[in-house]
């Protein structure tokens, strides 16, 4: 059966290694912090400005001063610390952020992603997106293996514009965990608890390589 | 000890004129300088450039000031939450420059610093990388970025002194400190204003000599976007 | 919380191997790594490549690396006040790289903050500029520096928490934050090490994410170099 | 009769303004903050990280992390902030400090100067010299208008390694006060008391612009 938004980030979980430093994006991204595995010593970055960020704070303390870039209320954490944009960027594009999870529209099978802009619909902005893909070593994308229409989120090329090229390591779906090897394309490690290794490639749209027997994931 | 205080808002917008670039502090709500933006909104400025992370919402923020047309260009990273904004954008009445955040952050960085240009990754292989330099360094690929120039920069502080050094709190730092840096005048508003010498010299975010103008709100809403709780345990 | 606390100098010093660079923090004797220094000519590691705004004075500072021969290459903007250096140097045996001082801290802060390279005025028309592109901004020339990478960054704070967080005082904050910022390995000495949740998140100078180890210094000696004083008025 | 370096720092701090940050480099530049004109205020930066300088500590109070760029042990004023090498060069590269003063070896009729480096000699470095000359808007050299082997300091062209180019504004020196004009060279503004034209027109080896009658210093 297809994981949900929290198996998936369950899932996503997983992949934390004790002392890692994260920053989580908007969406699914947020939930892996609700699965950090026991004896695993994380912390979260927030890049509007916050290492140590804590869970969200209990009914009337909240703090209009201490928000997320989901410009949510959050809470710090002791040891936490504070600084600007710029030394917050600083760190990313520095590599002292081991892992950032974000959500994505689309992936391409040489590690490409579009997550900012649709042709045609009101364009937001790519926030600090950009910015995180070009510059972390280790990039994990949290999404659907499909669009609602159905269609595959994993392609040969990316239709819409990109956020960065070639960054991508891995991709946690509803159906699948894949890796992102630039030569041979997705690389299928897992698949979700019940769903079949037709299904995946399928509704895989880029290249995709099958070898071996497929283990189920382990939630 | 140099003189830095002004009377009230409106005062320190003095000498900002039509067609002026601002820089404006604050990301999404968090540490905007609502009394500045209040007061330039009074004064009727138009056909601005703002340089901000964001662009307010619907009656609040920037988004005061685009209610009544004053912004004809908005350099930011993030638009959303904002009908006016959208309405105006896609009627071609108001200017949209989408620029990577760490970008944006590190250009005003820049211009506070008097570096004219750096090279950053962000951005590489889109669409922000049209028209610009590459350069390759350590097999890596990377984007000429500019310093912004900003004849005004408006920002927003938790405590400040008689000397212009300021303080913030929490995430409302944000890009304020940079903002504060790069304008050609720098304009605080705190919500608390100190006399010289009660602010401890080692823990001053913002030092005065980058801050021209310096005043205390006379109001704070501190607007919340997204209120998000955790209900008290009742069992304790 | 990620576990960054060392026991001691000698074992912060871990994996530093003969022919790495290092940064060295502090601006004369002032804010320097005592501890650290002291560790590493213990440790007797040789051919190093220092980064460090000065090279100590004789008997104290990087003058003890010096003396025993370690140090391969300084990278410095200033090196008077060391009979040693200058004998090594004329001699050949040291290697010297003089650096504008505001280039060095710049190179130090764009490692520290993923950009590669960036445009500075500083040496332009002067020897400094050998070999190096030359850039009109604004009609002023401007000289393309690079970021420096090193192995291991040895930095001093007066105040250090268990999450790697750090707090200066007074001027001895000099170049230690951006060098803090830059080592691919960071070890910070500080005179206190407090639990984590004692420090102000918002009076932190070096967020900890930037520290991979970190130790109280066992003693510090904080010698002064130019003791310079008036005489207290008799009459009050 | 020639001014003593007190003399020449006295001359220098009637150029003060109201509400300018200053920084004064070693040697006779430092004698300027004692001679600050009544109903004047500035601040004093040292590059090293110190906004709002004040004067050397009573005896006892000295605090071995408190220096100043001269290494000399200082105090803070009210007002003062402190802050890293990286902000310090930041505002004087980004135009926030309105004079510098500085010693110098040589200066020549276009406003190059040098002061750092002999060749022969043992050169101990730049510090930041070459960083607030290619910077600062406003810089006044201070010095002795002739060298001790009696050679004027105020050439056509440097014969040592340069600082900067074309970047001194004005020379106050033991005999005069000069401002710089590119294109026509050192123009003589000021004599010492006492001094006479021909004295500083004999001493001084660049182009040298005499118009009207020189005024004495007011000291």
């Amino acid at each position: 059966m297809a994981l949900d938004k929290n198996g998936i980030a369950r899932r996503i979980a997983q992949e934390l290694r004790d002392g890692w430093y994260v920053n989580l994006g908007i969406g699914i991204p947020t939930l892996v912090a609700n699965f950090i595995p026991e004896g695993i010593d994380v912390e979260f970055q927030s890049e509007n400005g916050i290492l140590g960020m804590g869970p969200f704070p209990f009914e009337g303390d909240e703090d209009a001063d201490l928000i997320n870039a989901g410009k949510q209320t959050i809470t710090a954490l002791a040891g936490a610390s504070l600084f600007d944009s710029a030394t917050s960027f600083g760190m990313i594009r520095a590599r002292k952020v081991q892992l950032t999870v974000l959500g994505a529209m689309e992936v391409s099978d040489r590690g490409d992603i579009a997550n900012w802009k649709i042709p045609g619909r009101m364009v937001k902005g790519m926030g600090g997106a950009m910015d995180l893909v070009a510059s972390a070593e280790n990039i994990i994308v949290a999404m659907q293996h499909s669009n609602r229409e159905g269609e595959s989120k994993l392609l040969t090329e990316c239709t819409l514009p990109l956020t960065g090229v070639g960054c991508v390591k891995k991709v946690v779906t509803d159906l699948a965990v894949l890796d992102i090897d630039p030569e041979r394309g997705f690389i299928l490690r897992e698949r979700a608890p019940g769903v079949g290794v037709d299904e995946i490639v399928a509704k895989t749209a880029g290249r995709l390589v099958v070898e071996g027997a497929i283990p189920e994931m382990r939630l | 000890m140099i003189r830095k205080v002004v009377a009230n808002a409106d005062v320190a917008l003095d000498g900002l004129t039509d067609g002026m670039t601002l820089m404006v502090g604050g990301f999404g709500l968090c540490g905007i300088p609502e009394n500045l933006i209040a007061a330039l909104r009074k004064r009727g400025t138009r056909n601005l450039t703002c340089i901000s992370n964001n662009a307010g919402v619907d009656g609040f923020g920037l988004g005061l000031l685009l209610e009544t047309r004053q912004i004809r260009k908005m350099i930011s990273s993030y638009v959303g939450e904002n009908d006016e904004f959208e309405r105006q954008m896609l009627s071609g009445e108001l200017e949209v420059e989408l620029i990577p955040q760490g970008t944006l952050a590190e250009r005003c960085r820049a211009a506070g610093a008097g570096i004219p240009a750096f090279f950053t990754p962000a951005g590489f292989g889109t669409e922000v990388a049209e028209g610009k330099e590459v350069r390759m360094f350590g097999g890596k690929p990377y984007l000429l970025e500019h310093a912004f120039d900003a004849d005004f920069a408006l920002v927003k502080a938790w405590k400040g002194d008689e000397a212009g050094n300021l303080i913030f709190k929490g995430t409302a730092r944000n890009f304020n400190p940079m903002m504060a840096m790069a304008g050609r005048v720098t304009v605080a508003e705190v919500e608390e204003l100190v006399p010289a010498g009660t602010l401890d010299p080692n823990a001053i975010h913002v030092p005065g000599i980058f801050v021209h103008r310096i005043f205390q709100g006379a109001h704070y809403e501190k607007r919340i976007e997204q209120r998000t709780v955790r209900p008290k345990n009742p069992a304790i």
